[in-house]
This record gives structure tokens, C-alpha cells and sequence, in this order.
């Protein structure tokens, strides 16, 4: 089953998107914006970068793009969608995900790596790690700072939806580990269904040692699990009516 | 004719952006500002000459695009600059 | 001076232009003193007359005095540029095109140039240098070469001034916010503080991309009838004289008067813009193409025109346009940013236009290739422009301008100067320099990793980016310098240093250096002082090169940094770029495991401890002139091939040169260059702000140090120097491998666990010190400074 | 007491955002939008009840911090919000 990297103007992180998919065993392919329909995916990753140009608020231009609908009905259907980044951003925008993603609390862009342990394995996107196990991923943002009211932070927490934290130890998240100054240390956080998660560093970035880690495979390995796992239930649909995939 | 849209961070949500620049300001000697919040504001110059018309399209507009319910809350202003 | 004139004329924000042409109709003929006002000599004017036959319109005066101006004509530059060796083997595309190519093998070519975009960022630092970085980024892609890395090179004043911490913030901030948002990772740079640079900073920004070698694309307009596409953002007031005048003359107090020249970066619609080129380019529809920068619509239509020996037909009527009202005269010397021309066959234009409709942009067919040799510019059918495009593009005027080759001091010896400070507080003054201190809390805004290229990350020696995408195993290493302190002791000197710097760095990854690109930043040519260190360090860079057998591929040159007649610091910056045949195989600047040997190779047979310009003698010794270090260019280039050889072998697990700071500060840097981000595996200091934890230590002992002068022996900046590690099996091989190439290479020390570092010199211990203070001090000196509100 | 300083993009100056967020609603349907130009607005707070003294106050940060007068122009209200 194949993954579909949604596109958008200004997005720049799409082709490290399919690279990590190809590199875990995935087929990918690109997605460009201005389709209307989705066919034959068993996954969709919206890319990172700047949709848009980050104009008016991160990922809310996107939104209104031809895709959308898709991507919304895929959700509701179950689909697995994944945020990274820009695509967290439009997906909070979507409210696909709860929250926002406001300045980084030292209003400035930030690209450094990053720990992130994780909270939970039993999400289709971190399946392959274990509970506490910390990440080495980078991250490069302005925009990441992910805020929610009390009472929203607090079902949150309590449905478990909080995937990743930045920390360092299994045991110990925030104070200097948290790049940006997320409420509760969130770097990744997903839907109530579990389906739609948005994640602001980079695992596609993450795939190499040569190039720094390899810890994003996990991310991408958990991915392609949760898709097999799904075999031959597709999620594929026709929504409204537009040019076959592909760019 | 012309209108504005301006757009305000929720009171609840917070404004890191302005909690920095209210911070600048004390460094520059200005001890007397108790608060400073960051919004946007939007001219537009719409097709139209009708105010209520007018009106209607920017509340649209704003609903719809230029403001994020969750965050941010909205005001619509027709006629001249603010 | 020209500016103040030109300000009188603009004032009550009305631009210049307009207030002459309501003066002066369409059409009509101008006369010399228009001409001057355009900050043309008489003589220029006269060659133009004469060229033309008649007395040029204002439009074309206009095009004449922005395409003669120094920035777009190089008139007091070119005669010399020419001595720089600019062809080799590895040469695809030398100097005169948008950009330089070298030969990266598998097909492949590396594009690459540096600019300057200094004056703009003074005036507007965020937008200055954003624009700066549209347009180099411009350049690489206008050869049809995917941009996959940016480096910067910046000169401030001290970050202890606020004026100057504005200006720092504002620049990064514009470097971040265009470089970051096109998706292009930047993955180097250096900076450097001097109050010369006051009121003038230096942004130069290079760029390097990779192109398939056989579709490498040039500025012409071949094929008459072919069409002429304007491409990109709408056509406004932006930097009417921007780059004529904003480069071209020199700085004063009424820089405010300058405002309508400022441009605001749209980084979205040059992703936009850049991506659509590239699919042009990938399905072969260009013949030529241009970007529209400096003198905008009139540089692009004479260059690619000129270049073909063709000529250009076009109908400004028809150019997108962003306000009402704009004259023909503003048309053609307006600077808007993020446009591009293209030449195209008529079987072509349909399915470029699909391409340009896919990304969202607006295109239009403007005109048309002719074969008369003229640039005819239309105005909805009337004739507003008729000039011969060789005219504009070459054959401006060219100056051989008096100059005065500066007298360096002589250098300063081993013992010669006294100071009672402890070596340690020497250490940690240095490590504190902002100059000297880590650049984290500049490159931690910009994306680095972007595209996921990048093995090397900035705070090591040189960046590497492997060539994934193109299914290579190679990598490019990248790296950018030029001590201004050197080359204010010495233009000469210091513009040979910088070559050879820029060089080691490449090598000390294990690439081999195959060509470079320079900026040379200088004050005005017209004061025969100034125009001698311009000379000097040309010749500097030539013999440089000669030696070391790397190209000059192309570059830039910035005269005219001076403010009140106060100049900069004469500044020769150097990019280099080098290849590397695996991506795996490079080296990074910090140790990696307790037990690897310290090796120390290179250093010249000299009793010149490298004392002038140095950063001690300028930090303890009230910057005492001195000549800058003597250098031997044979022996650095042996160096170069000893290190790629070695890397090859895998005989080294670090390499880290001897520059800022010397012997002293490498040491220490290379206990903590893992925090910085490159390689960072093991250490959680570059993910926690305060963190020091994995970082391991060293155990030094050096020789006796000539004239017993261990301040000279550990700070002094003796080029030709690098430490490196290598497993303890592989020592021996290492200095068999030195002694093979002619290189010194001797047994230092050790990488300890224990995070001291500990050096003795001649058995009594001169460093004594837990990497964490280092660290500490030297990791949040500049964000301390710039953290101050 | 409060007040606000709008602060502007200079006309001739150009606004990416503005024209982005423009087409994004003529792609909407809005279609009569000629133009659209974003600007900021700080709202601020101030220990102080005397309005001059606010316009006083509120200009020189404008001046001195809100507004980039290279590329930018700026207005100041006193008194409720805008
Ligand atoms: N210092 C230099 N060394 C070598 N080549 C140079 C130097 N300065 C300028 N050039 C070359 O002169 C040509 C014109 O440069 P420039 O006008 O800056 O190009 P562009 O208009 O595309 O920015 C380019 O090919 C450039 O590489
Ligand atoms: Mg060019």
C-alpha cells in the first residue's frame, strides 16, 4: 500500500518525506495540492516547510486548498495521517488535531537536534519504539510551541493523546530539553481515534547515521507496520471529483 | 470601499510575542506598560459600495480565513482607516 | 557626491525619475547634466553619445547609468580580475556567467558564487539580507542548478554596541527567514566583529547548487523570433538605484534619504519561481534564461541578448505591474525582486506556460529575440529605447584607476612582546571573543538540515553535503573565510590566507579543494589607498591559487564600504568547495572516542609565530601591528593532499585547523566542536542548552616553545597547522603517511574520557582546565551579549 | 489606561503576505477584494490615566520600537479598543 506525501506551495520538506518512506520499505508518491481526490493510499504524510509562505498563520492557507476535503474524509474514514511540522500546523489549523502551534517561547527559528521519549507504543505511528524510549530527532521550526487550553491539555492527558514529550530519559522530560517551550514538553500529539497525528521535528530527517541519527526509522518503520497491519482493508475512497493521482 | 479587519489573540491565549516586546519596551525605560498584546490588522478594499454589503463579505471573510476561532477573535470595521 | 545630489533631487518621496520626466517628455533628448546627476562622468555621457549617434532619452541614460555603474560593470575592477587563474580541469562555466560550475563527476556540476548585499542591510538589516539571499539563490538557479546549501559570511561591529546587536538580529533574522523558507539548509559561515564595520556590515551570502553538467543553462537569447517570457512578481518602485547607487556609492548621513530603494523579500514566491525553473529546466523547454537583479529589466534584456549577439524586442506595456503610474524610465531600472526573463521557442511556449500555471505564477511573453544587435524597448507600440545590447553589457567603460600598494609592518617574533596574564585567562578571554565564541545563537535559526543533505552541520570546519539526491555517493564540502585583520595588516597576505584557509578547511574533511569563489569587500576605488588594497589582495588571491591549483570560478566585488570617509577593513572573503568521494567517509572538526591519538600536522619551517593580527595580540596586546603570518603556499598544499589522502585511507577520526585563537583555542574547540551540532552522537550538549555532558577531554605536551614564549607558541596563528585524531594503530601510518608528503606530522597527546584538558609545554603544565568551564564560556559568550536587551 | 499603535507597511513598500492572503481569498470565492494589506496592532496597557501622556508614551515606543519607519508608518489611538 502506497503513502501519499501531500504537497503544498511553499512546502519543502516533501521529498525527505518519500525518502524515508522508500528507505523502511513504503511506496510513495508525491501529492500535489491541487488534486481533489485520493486513491489507493494506506497512509498520507503532510509534508513540512512553508505553506503558502507561513502568510497569515502557519498552515492556514492550506487549508483551504483542493485537497483537504480529501484529506479530512480520508481521516474520518480511519486513514492514517501524519503532520510533520507545517503539516502539524495545517493540521491544527484543520482541527484535525487539538491546540495550536504558537512562536517557539524565544521568538526566534530554531533547528538543532532534539530528545523525544515516547509516551505510548500502541499508536500506528510509534508501534515500533518502546514506552520511554528517547528519540534523537531534529527539529526546524518557528512556530512549535504547541499550546492548549487547561481543560483541552487535561483530556488530552487523560485519553492518552500525547504520543511524544521532549526530554532526555525515560524518566525525565522539559527544563532545558524542551526547545520551544510546549505546554506539558509536547512534541507529538494526535487525535482522540489515534489515526491523525501531528509531530513538529523531523523524522524524515532522521534516517542516516552518517547524517545524524536514524532514530526517524522508528517513526517511519511504526508507519509501515500499522499499514500491513491494515492489508488489503484499503482506505482508499473517491472524494469528490478531480485528476488521478500522481504530480 | 474600504474596511478592516482586525484580529486579536484570545485573552486566554498566551502572546508570547507580545510578553517580548512589552519586555523590550521596560528595557528601554518605558516602566509603565502593564500589558501588550500583538494583533493584526487587515485593510481591504472590497469591489463594493454598499457598507452593509461590505460588512457582510469582511465578517465572512474573517470567520472563514483571516481569524482562527480557537485562537483568535475578530472585529469588522467599514468605511475609512482606523 | 553622487547620493547627495540625487537625494536633493528625490526628496518629498517623490522619486527622481518622475520628477525629471514631468520635466523632461518622453522622447526628448537629455543632456550631460542629467548625466551626472545619474552619477555619470562626462566622458561616460560622451561615450554614449557617441555610441548612439544622438543624445540617449532619459530611459536610455537611465539604462546606461545602472548598467555603467561600478556594481553591474566592474570598471575598476575588471582589468585586474582578469589575472585571476579562472580555468583547470574541474572548470565547467569560470567567471562571466550568473554563477561558476565545477566538475563534481557522476554527471554532475557544482554551481556556486558568493554576493554581497552589504549597503541594503545596513539601511534595512531583516529585509536587506533577505533580499541578499533571494538573490545569489537567484544566480544558482538561474544555471539551472537545484540551490542545496547557503554559508554566510557577516562583519558587524561589536555586538557590545546596541546599534550593532539590532543589526546582527535583523540580518540572521533575514538570512533565516528567506534561507529557511525556500528549503535551502544553511550550513556554514563565519562572522566576525570589528568597529570598522560600524556603520558598514558585510553580508555576503554564497550559494552552491548541483546541475546535470550537460544542462547546465546560460544567459542567452539565441534563435531570433524566439520569445522573450517575463516570469514572477509584479514590477514596482522597489530599488529604483538600488544597486547602481546603493553599491556604488559610498555611505553618508543621509542614508534616509534612501528609502524608496527599499525591497521587501517574498522567499514564497521565489520557491514558487526556483521550483518552476527547475521542472523547466528538467524538461528541456529553456533556450536562455536571466534573473532579473541588479538593473533589473535592463541587465537581463542586454546581457542575454548581448551574450547571443542577438538582439531584444520587447513591449514594457505588457509587464505585470504592482502600482499604477510607472514610467518606462522606472520599468526598465526597477529592481522588484523574484523575477525571472526566459527565452523559449514559440513550439515550447505552451507547455511552459502549463508549468508556470501549475506553480501559480504569473508569466507573460514580452517580447521577442531580434537579430540587429539592439535592445528596442516598446511602449505600447511607441519606441522608448533603442540602444545596442553590446553597448550596455560590455563594452562599459574600464578603469585603470591610480592606486598605492599598501606597506605591511614587519611581523612580531617569538619573545618580543611581554604579559603577565596566566595562560588560562588569555584561554578564556579568547574563548569569550564573540569573534572566537561559538556562532550557535546565529545558526540555530537557520534551518541546516533541510532537504536531509547534511553531514557536516555549521560550528566544524567545513559543511558537507552528500549528494543523495543524485544517487551519489560523493559529497561536497563547503567553507567560507577571510580574516579582515590579516588583510588590514596586509591586503596581500591576508587574501592568500584566506584562500589557503578556506582550502584547508575543505581538506580537513577530507575533501579535495576544486575551485573557489571570493567577495571583495573594499572602500571607494576612487581613493588611490583603497584601490591599492584591492590590487594587493587580487594578486594575493591569483598566487594563491596558482599554488594550491584551485580555479577562481567566479565572484563578486563591493567597493564603496565607507561611511564619512571612514573605510572598512579591507575584507577578502573566500568560499571554497571540494569533493569528497563518500559521504561516509568525511571527517568531522571534534574528537570522537578517549584513546585516539593527537596528531599535529603542517607548520611551516618559520621562526614567525604568527603574532601579527592575531586574536591575542588583539586581545592582549591593544592590537599591536604586526605583519599578518608569513605562509608557505608549497607546503599548504602538500598539507591539503596529505589530509585527503588520509581521509581516504580512514587514518583520521578528526581534523581541526589552527586559526582564530591558534594551537590553544583548536585544542579546546575540538573537545567541544560535537556539541555544535556536527556528529553530535555523543554528546547532549547540543540539544540542552546547558548541558556538557559526553564531552571528552585531552592530554597535550608540545616541544619548548622558541624564545620560551608559550603565549606565541599556544595563541599565535601560524597557518598550515591541524590537529587531528586518529585510533592509536593508525599514528604511525599518520606520520609515515607526513613525512611521504613533505609535511611535519608529529605524536601530540591523547583524547582522554576525563573532560580535562591538560597541555604541557616542555613538561611544565601551561593548561590545566575542566572542559566545562571552557565550554561554558565559550558556548554562551555571544548569546549572553546578544541576549542583552 | 489603554491604548493602540497601528502600524503599517509603507504603500509603496512591497507586502507578500497581503497578496497571498488576497489570492487565497479570491480562490475562496471573494472575488471582489481589489486589494489586501496586513498590518500590526499593539494593544497596551499603561499605568497612567492622563491621555496625553499616553499619546506621548505611545508614540515614542512606536518611534523607537513598534514601527520600522524604513518600510513601515504607524498611527496611535488612546482610549478603548479600536
Ligand atoms: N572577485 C571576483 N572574482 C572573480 N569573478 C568575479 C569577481 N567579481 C565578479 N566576478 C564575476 O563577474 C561576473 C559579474 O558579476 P555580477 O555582476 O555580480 O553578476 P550578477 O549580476 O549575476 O550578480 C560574474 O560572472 C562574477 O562571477
Ligand atoms: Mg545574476
Amino acid at each position: 500500500m502506497r503513502v501519499g506525501v501531500v504537497y503544498f506551495p511553499g512546502s519543502n520538506c516533501e521529498q525527505d518525506a518519500v525518502y524515508a518512506c522508500r528507505q523502511v520499505g513504503l511506496e510513495a508518491e508525491y501529492v500535489w495540492h491541487k488534486q481533489s481526490l485520493i486513491e489507493g493510499f494506506g497512509a498520507l504524510i503532510l509534508a513540512g516547510g512553508f505553506s503558502y509562505g507561513d502568510h497569515l498563520r502557519c498552515g492556514a492557507i492550506a487549508c483551504s486548498s483542493p485537497i483537504m476535503p480529501a484529506v479530512e474524509r480520508f481521516a474520518a474514514d480511519g486513514g492514517l495521517v501524519l503532520g510533520i511540522c507545517n503539516g502539524f500546523q495545517i493540521l491544527a489549523e484543520m482541527d484535525m488535531i487539538p491546540g495550536t502551534l504558537l512562536a517557539n517561547n524565544g521568538l526566534k527559528f530554531r533547528c538543532q537536534d532534539t530528545l523525544m521519549r515516547v509516551e505510548r507504543n500502541d499508536s500506528p505511528f510509534t508501534n515500533a519504539c518502546e514506552v520511554g524510549q528517547v528519540l534523537r530527532i531534529n527539529m526546524a521550526h518557528y512556530e512549535g510551541n504547541y499550546f492548549a487550553e487547561p481543560e483541552t491539555l487535561q483530556r488530552l492527558e487523560a485519553n492518552g493523546q500525547v504520543v511524544m514529550r521532549f526530554g532526555p530519559a525515560a524518566d525525565e522530560s522539559g527544563g532545558e530539553f524542551n526547545p520551544n517551550g510546549s505546554i506539558a514538553d509536547i512534541a507529538a500529539i494526535s487525535n482522540e481515534a489515534g489515526n491523525v497525528m501531528g509531530l513538529m521535528p523531523h523524522p524524515e530527517r532522521a534516517m542516516q547515521s552518517a547524517l545524524g541519527s536514524t532514530d526517524g526509522r522508528l517513526v517511519f518503520e511504526s508507519l509501515r507496520r500499522a499499514i500491513d497491519a491494515r492489508d488489503g482493508d484499503s482506505q482508499a475512497f473517491v472524494a469528490l471529483e478531480g485528476k488521478p493521482a500522481g504530480v | 470601499m474600504k474596511g478592516q479587519v482586525v484580529v486579536r489573540l484570545r485573552e486566554e491565549v498566551l502572546d508570547p510575542q507580545g510578553v517580548t516586546i512589552g519586555k523590550a519596551l521596560a528595557n528601554l525605560g518605558y516602566d509603565n506598560v502593564a500589558s501588550l498584546r500583538q494583533g493584526k490588522i487587515f485593510d481591504v478594499e472590497l469591489a463594493t459600495d454598499d457598507p452593509q454589503e461590505a460588512e457582510r463579505q469582511l465578517t465572512a471573510m474573517a470567520k472563514q480565513l483571516l481569524a482562527n476561532p480557537v485562537i483568535e477573535t475578530f472585529e469588522v470595521h467599514v468605511g475609512s482607516k482606523v | 557626491m553622487v547620493i547627495a545630489r540625487l537625494s536633493l533631487l528625490s526628496r518629498g518621496n517623490r522619486p527622481v525619475s518622475e520628477a525629471l520626466e514631468r520635466t523632461l517628455p518622453l522622447g526628448a533628448a537629455t543632456d550631460q547634466k542629467t548625466a551626472v546627476e545619474h552619477g555619470m562622468t562626462a566622458d561616460e555621457y560622451a561615450r554614449v553619445v557617441e555610441i548612439l549617434g544622438r543624445a540617449p532619452t532619459l530611459t536610455e541614460l537611465g539604462m546606461y547609468s545602472v548598467m555603467w555603474s561600478e556594481h553591474c560593470s566592474y570598471k575598476s575592477s575588471r582589468v585586474y580580475l582578469r589575472e585571476l587563474p579562472s580555468s583547470g580541469p574541474a572548470v565547467l562555466q569560470g567567471p562571466g556567467e550568473n554563477a561558476g560550475a565545477v566538475d563534481l563527476g557522476d554527471g554532475l556540476a557544482g554551481v556556486f558564487k558568493v554576493e554581497s548585499h552589504n549597503h541594503p542591510s545596513y539601511i534595512e538589516p531583516y529585509q536587506g539580507a533577505a533580499t541578499g539571499v533571494g538573490g545569489i539563490l537567484r544566480d544558482i538557479f538561474t544555471m539551472g542548478a537545484r540551490p542545496l546549501a547557503l554559508l554566510d559570511s557577516l562583519r558587524f561591529g561589536k555586538p557590545q554596541v546596541g546599534k550593532n546587536r539590532h543589526l546582527l538580529d535583523g540580518v540572521v533574522g533575514g538570512i533565516a527567514g528567506y534561507g529557511n523558507c525556500m528549503g535551502v539548509p544553511t550550513v556554514g559561515g563565519e562572522i566576525y566583529f570589528d568597529d570598522s564595520y560600524d556603520h558598514n556590515p558585510l553580508v555576503n551570502v554564497m550559494c552552491f547548487g548541483v546541475a546535470a553538467a550537460d544542462r547546465l543553462i546560460r544567459a542567452r537569447a539565441d534563435g531570433p523570433g524566439n520569445l522573450v517570457i517575463y516570469v514572477g512578481a509584479r514590477t514596482g518602485r522597489d530599488g529604483i538605484y538600488g544597486v547602481s547607487l546603493l553599491a556604488s556609492a559610498t555611505f553618508d548621513a543621509e542614508a534616509e534619504e534612501k528609502r524608496p530603494a527599499v525591497q521587501v523579500g517574498d522567499p514564497f514566491t521565489e520557491k514558487l519561481l526556483m521550483e518552476a525553473c527547475l521542472e523547466l529546466v528538467d524538461k528541456d523547454l529553456l533556450v536562455g534564461m536571466q534573473d532579473l537583479g541588479g538593473a533589473g529589466l535592463t541587465c537581463s534584456t542586454a546581457e542575454l541578448s548581448s551574450n547571443s549577439r542577438t538582439g531584444m524586442r520587447i513591449d514594457i506595456a505588457k509587464v505585470p505591474r504592482r502600482e499604477s503610474g510607472l514610467t518606462p524610465y522606472e520599468i526598465m531600472l526597477s529592481e522588484s525582486q523574484e523575477r525571472m526573463m526566459l527565452v523559449v521557442t514559440s513550439a515550447q511556449l505552451e507547455e511552459v506556460m502549463a508549468i508556470f500555471d501549475k506553480w501559480d505564477l504569473e508569466a507573460v511573453v514580452i517580447g521577442q529575440v531580434t537579430d540587429d544587435g539592439f535592445v528596442q524597448v516598446f511602449d505600447d507600440g511607441e519606441l522608448v529605447a533603442d540602444v545596442p545590447a553590446r553597448s550596455l553589457a560590455e563594452e562599459g567603460p574600464r578603469y585603470e584607476r591610480p592606486f598605492v600598494l599598501p606597506v605591511p609592518p614587519p611581523s612580531i617574533g617569538a619573545g618580543e612582546l611581554k604579559c603577565d596574564l596566566h595562560t588560562h585567562d588569555v584561554l578564556f578571554r579568547l574563548l569569550r571573543d564573540p569573534t572566537v565564541a561559538s556562532k550557535r545563537w546565529v545558526f540555530q535559526q537557520y534551518d541546516q538540515t533541510v532537504r536531509f543533505n547534511t553531514v557536516q552541520r555549521p560550528g566544524g570546519e567545513a559543511a558537507v553535503i552528500w549528494l543523495k539526491e543524485y544517487g551519489s555517493d560523493a559529497a561536497v564540502a563547503l567553507a567560507i573565510d577571510g580574516n579582515p585583520w590579516f588583510s588590514a595588516l596586509d591586503a596581500k597576505q591576508g587574501a592568500k590566507l584566506a584562500v589557503a584557509e578556506a582550502c584547508r578547511n575543505v581538506a580537513c574533511t577530507g575533501a579535495k579543494p576544486l575551485g573557489i569563489t571570493n567577495c571583495l569587500n573594499f572602500g571607494s576605488p576612487e581613493v588611490d589607498v583603497r584601490m591599492g588594497e584591492f590590487v594587493a589582495a587580487v594578486e594575493g588571491i591569483a598566487e594563491a591559487c596558482l599554488a594550491l591549483e584551485v580555479p577562481v570560478t567566479g565572484g563578486n566585488v563591493s567597493f564603496y564600504n565607507e561611511t564619512a570617509g571612514q573605510p572598512i577593513l579591507p575584507t577578502s572573503v573566500v568560499g571554497a568547495v571540494g569533493r569528497h568521494d563518500h559521504y561516509d567517509r568525511t571527517v568531522g572538526a571534534g574528537f570522537l572516542s578517549s584513546g585516539d591519538k593527537v596528531v599535529l600536522i603542517g607548520g611551516a619551517d618559520t621562526d614567525d609565530p604568527g603574532l601579527g593580527g592575531s586574536a591575542y595580540v588583539r586581545l592582549v596586546h591593544a592590537a599591536r601591528p604586526g605583519a599578518p603570518p608569513s605562509l608557505d603556499l608549497g607546503l599548504e598544499a602538500r598539507l591539503h593532499r596529505l589530509l585527503v589522502e588520509a581521509a581516504s585511507a580512514e587514518l583520521l577520526r578528526s581534523a581541526k585547523d589552527c586559526s582564530d585563537g591558534g594551537l590553544a583555542v583548536a585544542l579546546a574547540e575540538t573537545c567541544f566542536a560535537v556539541a555544535d551540532g556536527a556528529r553530535a552522537d555523543r554528546s547532549l550538549a547540543s540539544v540542552g542548552e546547558g548541558s556538557v555532558k559526553g564531552l571528552l577531554g585531552a592530554y597535550i605536551e608540545l616541544d619548548a616553545s622558541p624564545g620560551d614564549d608559550h603565549h606565541a607558541a599556544l595563541f599565535g596563528e601560524a597557518p598550515s597547522r591541524v590537529v587531528v585524531t586518529t585510533r592509536p594503530d593508525d599514528a604511525e601510518r599518520l606520520v609515515d603517511l607526513g613525512a611521504a608528503y613533505g609535511v611535519p606530522a608529529r605524536v601530540v597527546g591523547e583524547v582522554t574520557e576525563e573532560p580535562r584538558l591538560r597541555v604541557m609545554v616542555q613538561d611544565r603544565p601551561a593548561i590545566e582546565l575542566g572542559v566545562d568551564l571552557l565550554y561554558t564560556a565559550w558556548a554562551g559568550a555571544l548569546a549572553a551579549v546578544m541576549e542583552r536587551a
